[in-house]
């Protein structure tokens, strides 16, 4: 039998979650040996775009319509397809200003002169193709990724537990940033898997990982106002890493309400 | 209820460890002996100890089940379908459900070794059950650990009185161990009904409806008999209220409950409901204790 | 007169999206086309509105392989708006940052882009195939970058390699997460905050 | 049980020496930024006993965490076959600072862990353990005299009680005995003087205590109130962050599941779980048993002070209040359960 074909491939983004597969740098070797990788821009120069892949991983946002022609190609040629990344999963930060018209932010940055720019709005490559396997992080876990990769080398489903930050801040006894703090921590909504990497380093959740299902929106929103943390502040730091599920989940809601109170403009 | 007095003051002291190992939580290697697909969709797995001690050794009450290991994919339970009295050799039949039986199904094959602890949960009180008539009600996959059951009263024929099956399918096809049953009803074992929910294009001699259509065709003598029901959450909601109302006792009436299962050995807490741990209380509880738990049985 | 062209139009082993057209007349170049066609993520305009805490946050993710850069970039920009002085200590550990930063982006550089061109194979991996002993060097020290940038550099007699060492709870980890003999390797299960 | 007295001076030389032991666990305060106290406390282990804070009410995590570590390797598989996972011998581990809340949850983790099909993980670590008592003072979020559970006179090796100078020690097993015998600090027989202070002090004791909870017929109440607007209420409010479960000292629900580390070894993993988290009882044909917030809230609530009692005669909240010291959304449990009872 020979080796599961494997492409590894990157949209609209900052390479972090394909850079976090090259910084396996104790496996690599081995799943290189394991893997026959044929399709890799950022780490091949010898690139075979057309033959069937067994697994293929995509990180990043489709913003171009070339992102979107690249990613239903890739999808057409592969049997388990896995989206690699927040950008990839939920949007990322590319996503988080998702209000404003292309037009607006093109002007902004670019002033006139850079027409020709191939742009449209940031979205998350699952909103296009059907994934077999979502694994969020920005970047991505490296443990994650290996065991996720196994399994699947084996045939099996591995199992990414469904529970927030919290789960894991607590077991590393960290000093609440809600409660001692009283900061603005998308932990509670937040899916875990980084060992609550920033709580742990003194520095609230800024939700990374997107959210965890069915996260109680009300009672965040109501336990930050309680502490007297107005909703500018909610708002800004909830709607970086996943702004348009969000905003699908109530943070739009919340704008109008506010809005109608004349608050946040 | 005293509160003093707790129902199981200090739960039903046990040897250590499991028939499979002192360490409750640690598999042993049991080889796929032959596989074969019941139904499509479901398959039957015959299973034999690679430690042939243990292969010999291993014993169980119908209404037991086992967890099975699979290297890297994980852990499930699933209930015996085979009697005790045919030792040697355990079955396992198994519905493709999830990525753990999925990959059973795709990956395992005879020969190959899987983990097997257990048996774990209580089973069938069989023991109450003798000198008296057995009404066993089936619904889809309860079907499985009914099975054993029915297998266990046949082998110990003369410690009850009439034995009768009452099996509800959702289609010809849906229907397991069929001919196992038709050889069952020919010599005269139990008596056997069955009931499919739509004929199809296979030809059916049996029923078409309800399993508690068949209720009303079986002649059952409320007084000398136990029931066992097992099924999905629509079948009990039908099925035991239809029970009780025929005049069953709700101590009469026993069924065998699903709750997500992780340890097997009632520590884990995910399959508790109330005080019953689903895996070291049950599985098999009776309807009265089934009524009085703190959440409904059937939602 | 002899026309030739170079098409290259996905080039590897770089990060980013790009392609490449020279145009060749009598061994002379006559035209060169860059094309990116990375999507634009507009992060000058993403950080408009945003508050300074959150600068740093987002400036890093703009590329992953100098995200360190990024950091240390962003701050100094904001420091010098705001007109913060920071301790030496502060200095010295963002030195310590970059110089890991460093190390990895130069080790990722050097054996994985750029080297396996001059062995004429298309990738480190294929490298690592003829060249082991070297490959798995490159591999080592890029990971010593990514191991000071993680702060997770063990470093002897101190409090928390002590407390690692023995006790039946510490010694299979404190959180529920870390998984995969890699991370626990290289994080330590104890921080050693408390005290 | 004996008693015993120690001058104040000494236990430093006593615990000194009890490093030599095991690994000594006590009460360290979290460092916190600026002046670095923080009021908060986590079980560590310590080298210097003047680290150690025996007197801080609660750390964040109970000692659950040196018997239950929060991820255990059970098992690991190769080639077929399944090994026990843990690395062997475990080191002896003593924990100075327990409370009597803390002793009580002990003897409960015993009754799960230790009863039926005893817990090979646990065990292992129980048998190493060593307890040594504080004698605490309540603050504001203390209600286990409610539930009983606020003396406690077995379940420890030995147990210190801080009168004027000096220390009240209990011996209440043939280790505690081992250890004072062992390491004759100046210990001695304690007097009459001794047990009148010492008795002054409970009485004190029982007096400082501003929270109160009936708890003597509440899975009678409950059982009556399983459809109590109050569940949706705490559904609404609560956001199933489980924080109240992973610092609870008599949660241990689990989970288990398989990874690989790497190729061709699998590792079954126990992890803490918490019945709030919405996948607690999802099963593999995808039917959620409490799949609405309010169920699980009520769950959790209902197995502490119902389920527990019909179990094992007592409920399994031993009221440390480090479930009201920890939720971020200021669920209290004692509010809850007067809520319930009509009381509030």
């Amino acid at each position: 039998m020979s080796a599961p074909k494997v492409g590894i491939f990157g949209l609209t983004g900052c390479a972090g979650d394909q850079l976090q597969i090259l910084n396996c740098e104790d496996e690599l070797l081995r799943i290189a040996e394991r893997v026959e990788i044929v399709d890799w821009v950022m780490a091949r120069s010898q690139n075979d775009s057309n033959t069937p892949l067994d697994v293929a991983f995509v990180e990043g946002v489709v913003a171009t319509e070339r992102d979107l022609a690249y990613l239903k190609s890739i999808r057409a040629r592969s049997r388990t397809l896995v989206a690699l990344g927040t950008c990839a999963v939920w949007g990322g930060l590319p996503a988080m200003r998702n209000e404003l018209p292309r037009e607006v932010l093109r002007r902004e940055v670019y002033a006139g002169g850079a027409e020709f720019l191939d742009t449209r709005e940031a979205r998350p490559a699952t909103d296009f193709v059907p994934f077999e396997f979502r694994l969020p992080g920005c970047p991505i876990e490296r443990h994650e990724f290996l065991r996720l990769l196994n399994a699947i080398l084996c045939g099996g489903k591995p199992e990414f537990l469904n529970v927030p930050v919290c789960w894991e801040c607590k077991t590393r006894e960290n000093l609440c940033r809600v409660v001692h703090y009283k900061e603005v921590c998308c932990g509670a909504m937040t899916r875990a898997g980084c060992g609550a990497r920033c709580p742990s380093h003194g520095v609230p959740c800024a939700g990374c990982r997107g959210p965890v299902e069915e996260p109680n929106y009300d009672a965040n929103i109501t336990m930050f106002q309680d502490r007297g943390i107005s909703w500018v502040e909610i708002a800004r730091k909830m709607e970086a890493f996943s702004a348009p599920v969000w905003m699908k989940l109530g943070l739009e809601r919340e704008h109008a309400r506010e809005r109608a109170r004349g608050g946040r403009s | 209820m005293s509160l003093t007095q707790a129902r199981h003051p200090l739960r039903h002291a046990s040897p250590r460890g499991l028939p499979t190992g002192e360490n409750p939580y640690l598999p042993v290697p049991a080889r796929v002996l032959l596989q074969s697909d019941l139904v499509p969709g479901v398959r039957l797995y015959d299973l034999r100890f690679v430690d042939p001690g243990l292969a010999e050794r291993f014993s169980w009450v119908p209404g037991q089940f086992v967890m099975l290991s699979m290297l890297g994919v994980g852990e499930a339970p699933f209930s015996l379908p085979s009697s005790p009295t045919r030792r040697g050799v355990f079955q396992l039949a198994i519905r493709e459900a999830g990525s753990l039986t999925g990959h059973l199904f795709r990956h395992v094959k005879e020969g190959d070794v899987v983990g097997i602890r257990g048996p774990l949960g209580n089973g069938f009180p069989v023991e109450k059950f003798y000198g008296n008539d057995l009404l066993l009600v089936a619904g889809g996959l309860g079907m499985v650990p009914l099975r054993g059951l029915l297998q266990f009263a046949i082998d110990h024929r003369e410690r009850f009185g009439r034995i009768t099956l009452l099996y509800g399918a959702r289609s010809p096809e849906q229907v397991l161990f069929r001919g196992e049953l038709t050889g069952v009803e020919r010599r005269g074992d139990a008596e056997i009904h069955l009931a499919v929910e739509r004929g199809t294009t296979e030809p059916w001699g049996g029923r078409v409806g309800l399993v508690t259509d068949l209720l009303d065709a079986a002649s059952i003598q409320v007084g000398r008999t136990y029931a066992v029901a097992c099924g999905p959450p629509i079948f009990y909601k039908h099925v035991l209220d239809r029970l009780v109302r025929m005049g069953f006792s709700k101590n009469q009436v026993f069924l065998s409950l699903e709750r997500r299962m992780e340890c097997g050995v009632g520590k884990c807490g995910h399959c508790s409901v109330g005080y019953t741990m689903t895996c070291l209380h049950g599985p098999v509880v009776s309807l009265w204790d089934a009524l009085n738990l703190p959440e409904l049985i059937y939602t | 007169m002899s026309k030739r062209t170079l098409s290259i139009p996905h080039l590897g082993r770089v990060e980013g999206h790009g392609g490449i057209y020279v145009r060749i007349e009598d061994d002379e170049v006559r035209e060169v086309n860059l094309e990116v066609y990375e999507g634009s993520r507009y992060y000058e305009a993403l950080l408009r509105g945003k508050h300074v805490d959150d600068v740093q946050g987002i400036i890093t993710r703009v590329c992953a392989i100098c995200s360190a850069s990024h950091t240390v970039a962003a701050l100094m920009a904001l420091e010098d708006a705001l007109g913060i002085t920071v301790s030496t200590r502060t200095h010295t550990l963002r030195g310590l940052l970059l110089l890991g930063s460093t190390i990895e982006s130069h080790a990722l550089h050097i054996f994985a882009l750029a080297l396996p061109d001059f062995f004429h194979v298309p990738s480190v991996l294929e490298l690592a195939a003829s060249h082991p002993r070297e490959v798995t060097f490159g591999l080592k020290l890029k990971q010593l970058g990514n191991r000071i940038q993680e702060g997770s550099v063990d470093v002897p007699s101190t409090r928390s390699t002590r407390a690692s060492e023995g006790s039946a709870a510490s010694r299979t980890s404190a959180s529920c997460a870390p998984s995969g003999r890699n991370w626990r390797r290289r994080s330590n299960p104890w921080p050693a905050r408390s005290s | 049980m004996q008693t015993l007295r120690l001058e104040v001076q000494r236990l430093p030389v006593f615990l000194s020496a009890l490093r030599d032991e095991g690994d000594l666990f006590a009460p360290v305060e979290r460092l916190a930024p600026k002046d670095g106290r923080s009021g908060v406390y986590s079980l560590e282990r310590i080298f210097d006993v003047a680290q150690a804070h025996p007197e801080a009410l609660r750390t964040i995590l109970p000692f659950k965490k040196l018997l239950l570590p929060p991820r255990t390797v059970l098992t690991r598989a190769r080639d077929g076959a399944w090994e026990d996972g843990d690395e062997l011998p475990i080191r002896p581990m003593i924990f100075y600072g327990a409370h009597a809340c803390d002793v009580h949850s002990l003897k409960i983790l015993d009754l799960l862990f230790l009863s039926d099909f005893a817990d090979p993980y646990y065990q292992r670590r129980r048998e190493q353990l060593t307890v040594i008592g504080y004698g605490c003072i309540p603050d504001d979020k203390c209600f286990c005299q409610s539930l009983g559970t606020a003396n406690v006179d077995d379940g420890f090796d030995l147990f210190f009680t801080p009168l004027e100078g000096r220390f009240m020690v209990t011996v209440a097993s043939a280790r505690g005995d081992d250890l004072v015998r062992r390491y004759p600090v100046g210990f001695e027989p304690s007097t009459r003087d001794d047990t009148r202070e010492y008795l002054d002090r409970l009485k004190r004791r029982t007096e400082a205590f501003t929270l109160a909870l009936d708890a003597h017929d509440l899975p009678y109440v409950l059982e009556l109130k399983k459809d109590d607007p109050v569940w949706e209420e705490l559904g609404r409010k609560c956001l199933c962050c489980g924080s109240c479960s992973m610092v609870c000292p008599t949660c241990t629900c689990f989970n288990m599941w398989d990874e690989m580390p790497e190729e061709n070894c699998s590792e079954r993993l126990r992890c803490w779980d918490a019945c709030l988290y919405r996948d607690y009882a999802l099963v593999a044909g995808g039917h959620n048993f409490r799949a609405r917030r309010a169920d699980r809230v009520r769950n959790r609530y209902y197995h502490k002070q119902e389920a527990f009692v019909r179990e094992f005669g007592m409920p399994s909240c031993v009221g440390c209040g480090r479930c009201i010291e920890n939720c971020p959304t200021g669920i209290h449990v004692v509010e809850v359960f007067q809520h319930v009872r009509g009381d509030a």
